[in-house]
């Protein structure tokens, strides 16, 4: 019997996989809040959540909708500011165990992100929030996990304004620029999961999802991609599904109408 | 003098007394959590432009300020306000438009800058930003910057390692100090003198107030000195850093106030509805703006209703299960 | 796993897992307030030798380790202990007698070293010192710092300001970061997993603790998760900067424990009487250190009186009327 | 009538004199602390005390022994940190307005400091403590007052080594090393008052006390020192002693016994 779920229900639980047991996680709100929430119910009890602003290990009675939501001061570990947040980042024994969920308007081959305009920096077309945390994040630890939708707009040869950084231009460029080793290691789409190879630092195809193919991928994706390494994800499991909708987004805030 | 005595006004005095055309400013809190609202509508309703605002994610107050004008020059990370306005409407369409000057920094260089102000360095290193385009583009040109003493000749700068490779790292970026004319925060509490209590998380509140050659405390509470000397660990701002203490209660209002108030998903909405129309945007300052004398006609015109709607629980901190999308 | 798991264990076991010989270590407190006092007879009774202290002004515990011979290389601020001792007296000792390697900073200075290690950034950057004998005069040799990759190469380093005169500072001090192998701290309140309530100052207690590889704490009370989560704006350190929890009250005598009890000034005359003749020194160690099993015991051997004489009044959090000369 | 004080009152009057109103007060402990309570309690209400260990504006309802003494941290305006401490007065905002009370083994003729050793610095014949934070003050702070015994051995041409900076070699060297004016502008001795030459940096004597002559203060200084400016101090007053006497240190635990 087949099991259904809507797209943003798999890249939560795609998401939530890459999360392992004793992670401390750096949280956005939305769908990375509840892929670091799913986690912790599922498959890492003892991962940690916190947020740029200092909180944590909140306890998230109520899903918070900004990493300032008053939600994520309640119950916390310990509640503190901007800059011991990023220095618990920056900070390589607290850093290296730091995993971080992040969102881009554009990627390119080597995971770059561009969070800050569409066109001219200096007269844009779209202008979008620009860093907040993001740069310092991809700067800093060794694992990041990105959300995209998966759209040739969105995967791009050249990034209109580079905001955070990835592997740069690959083959270790991200080191010799005074980098750690660190910034997007996977990227988790409605459309299937990419990785970044050890050597080039380029992004490959790593899995497709139950329906999609990697001629469909490829179709949506702006660059040349390799899709040599693709299998199947294994589908969300019935478990996992009933934590996640149950126990994470019962009233689907985050998760939208069902499939 | 900054010391013990007392610094209670009136915030239109304070606004009038302390921010001046073209100061260089900050505000406190983040996104939508204990911007200083009254501070910022008070500004807006006594015309103050020219401003120079320091940002890191100051999204309500910050749209509200572009929005009305007051801000010609923005150094900021990031111009969003959460669900209600990923990307703050108004600061976009201000960039778009080419009708201010801006320069982008992450939130924790904002942070760091703040921090070597109140230091009292020249400027702090960190690892962030190696190779992106904050470094290279900048958004205040060299001609600009070398032509006005208040801003650094350089955005940032990348720093050899002068130990080797101690602590890992070749090289740094070392972000420049901030010392605002003038930052404005709201607090849950403060006394007289200026000792500020923050109840949850101050954000970059201390840092910009201790780098602020004036600061303007608006509080929930103004309470008796001996009420704060109770528990001086909990005291963040000691009233040496402050010039100005209005009491204004719901303060932050739209924002969230912890322990006190939640942020109003639907005012925030019905901004950012507002803030794509032009009309609607002009309806809505004035009448929520330039339509009342201060903050407290303010909350007439928000209505009692929403202030009981956002009330905070006593033991969440914040309002259980308020409708919020 | 410095995680959300519970990391109680006897203080015996966490000195003995975590503090090995020629470990790199720095302990809590200021002069003679809360220093890890239990911790510091612990590895003293242990006989771990060729420690390196990292310490700005950790008077008691400082002459204690000293005086037993555990502390081979010492980098410091300051080795006095207040009125019962203005110098450390082992401390003046070992270095006019060539018994230590040692290298002086300022207060500072280390304190900025250990920010910087919990910062995770090489350095940082102050005006203090320029012009000094501590900018050129090392305590360490430049070849010593060079076959020892665990100290850094250069004692400290002069840096132009890459903006300028900015900030109106056109060089600055950049002191070098640290990260030890283990702090060791004793705080007012712990949970079984390693947050921690400090009551009253700090100190350089958080730094220190964010910047090593593991921590150690001993608190006066350890109380459940939910006390601390109560109030996490009252907690300086969350669990997983923790390596190991202790349980020992009193740990911290005969320092004071800001709300629990007062510094013993007749315990630490006694002390520096003691510290002056060899004889009477290990007369002393070997009553109260080598002569006991543990804390429970020393406290025993210390006796009732005194500790009902430093016991803290409750308003005040000290001893009031205490005698203290 | 004549008024009788001993040398530790007249030497607490002179400094307490010195602290301005709205004066931010850096104290150790001692005779300092003394100073600056007397300085509160007489000619400086506004004045706010503070201690390098993190406690702003004290009560101090028990004298302090120690700047660790938890006696500092009852009643405070707020209880940092070091780094917090030593910020407030490397901060030009709030440390321009800091005067300083410190002490020394040996001072120079440009107030430079000795805290640290005499003789050899790797083999000294005596250890003192160290610098603790009196090179940070020294280094930001525009005022401080030194204590100092009136001993030759004291006031040396040279030190044996240089813990906190005052003009060190005099001529403008200080603000040429990269410091900002500041550093000791007055010493208070058991015999008089010196204060620094504005252009040559260098220590004159400015008050000699009632029964103090400025031969009597050469013959205990080290070195050459311009004593054409000094005239005789005003006396400690009946009220100054009075205040000092019964408000500041009742139990005479600082003054010690009384003359």
């Amino acid at each position: 019997m087949k099991i259904s779920y809507t797209p943003k229900e798999i890249m939560t639980i795609m998401a939530a996989r890459e999360i392992k047991n004793g992670d401390i996680v750096f949280s956005g709100t939305g769908i990375s809040m509840l892929a670091a929430m799913a986690a912790k119910k599922i498959n890492a009890p003892d991962s940690v959540i916190f947020f740029e602003t200092g909180a944590m290990d909140s306890l998230l009675e109520e899903i918070p909708f900004a990493v300032a939501d008053p939600r994520i001061m309640y119950w916390a570990a310990a509640n503190s500011s901007l800059t011991d947040a990023f220095a618990t980042m920056q900070n390589r024994i607290t850093g290296d165990r730091v995993i971080a969920i992040l969102g881009a308007a554009q990627i390119d081959p080597y995971g770059n992100l561009n969070t800050t305009c569409i066109g001219d920096y200096y007269s844009p077309d779209v202008r979008f929030s620009g860093s907040g945390g993001g740069c310092d994040v991809a700067s800093f630890v060794p694992r990041c996990i990105a959300f995209m939708q998966h759209e040739k707009r969105k995967f791009v040869k050249k990034l209109d304004y580079l905001t955070s950084p990835g592997q740069l231009t690959g083959n270790g460029s991200r080191e010799a620029a005074g980098l750690r080793p660190g910034g997007v290691s996977v990227v988790v789409t409605n459309l299937g999961v990419m990785r970044f190879d050890a050597h080039t630092g380029r992004m490959y195809l790593d899995r497709c999802y139950p329906g999609t193919t990697p001629d469909m991928i490829l179709e949506h994706t702006g660059f040349a991609m390799d899709v040599s390494r693709a299998v199947q994800a294994d589908p969300p499991t019935d478990s996992e599904l009933k934590i996640l909708r149950e126990n994470c987004d019962p009233q689907r805030l985050i998760l939208g109408p069902a499939g | 003098m900054n010391n013990d005595t007392d610094k209670t006004m009136p915030l239109a005095e304070a606004v009038t007394r302390f921010v001046k055309t073209g100061a260089h400013i900050s505000i406190g809190g983040f996104t939508l959590n204990r911007n200083p609202m009254a501070a910022v509508y008070e500004i807006i309703r006594q015309k103050i432009t020219d401003l120079h605002l320091y940002a890191h994610s100051n999204g309500t107050g910050l749209d509200e300020l572009v929005g009305a004008g007051c801000i010609s020059k923005l150094e900021i990370a990031y111009g969003g306000n959460g669900k209600a306005a990923p990307t703050c409407i108004r600061f976009a369409r201000a960039i778009q438009n080419n009708e201010i000057q801006f320069e982008d920094y992450s939130n924790y260089m904002m942070s760091l800058r703040f921090m070597a102000g109140a230091m009292g360095v020249p400027f702090l290193p960190t690892l962030s930003g190696l190779g992106s385009d904050m470094l290279t583009t900048w958004g205040f040109s060299e001609s600009m910057r070398r032509s006005d003493p208040k801003i650094v000749d350089r955005k940032l700068a990348v720093v050899d390692n002068p130990f080797g490779n101690w602590g890992g790292a070749k090289k740094v970026v070392a972000v420049p100090a901030i010392n605002p004319d003038v930052t404005i925060i709201h607090v849950q509490q403060a006394d007289p003198m200026g000792t500020c209590r923050i109840q949850g998380l101050t954000f970059a509140d201390v840092e910009q107030a201790k780098a602020s050659r004036h600061v303007i405390v608006t509080c929930e509470q103004l309470v008796e000195k001996g009420v704060l000397r109770e528990n001086p660990d909990m005291n963040q701002i000691p009233f040496i850093h402050v010039s100005a203490v209005c009491h204004v209660p719901f303060g932050g209002y739209p924002t969230a106030v912890y322990g006190h108030y939640d942020y109003d998903a639907q005012y925030l909405k019905q901004f950012a509805a507002a803030a794509r129309d032009e009309n609607a945007f002009t309806a809505y300052q004035d009448r929520f703006i330039f339509g009342v004398d201060n903050h407290g006609q303010f909350l007439k015109q928000v209505g009692k209703d929403r202030l009981e709607a956002v009330a905070a629980d006593p033991r969440t901190g914040y309002s259980v299960n308020m409708k919020r999308d």
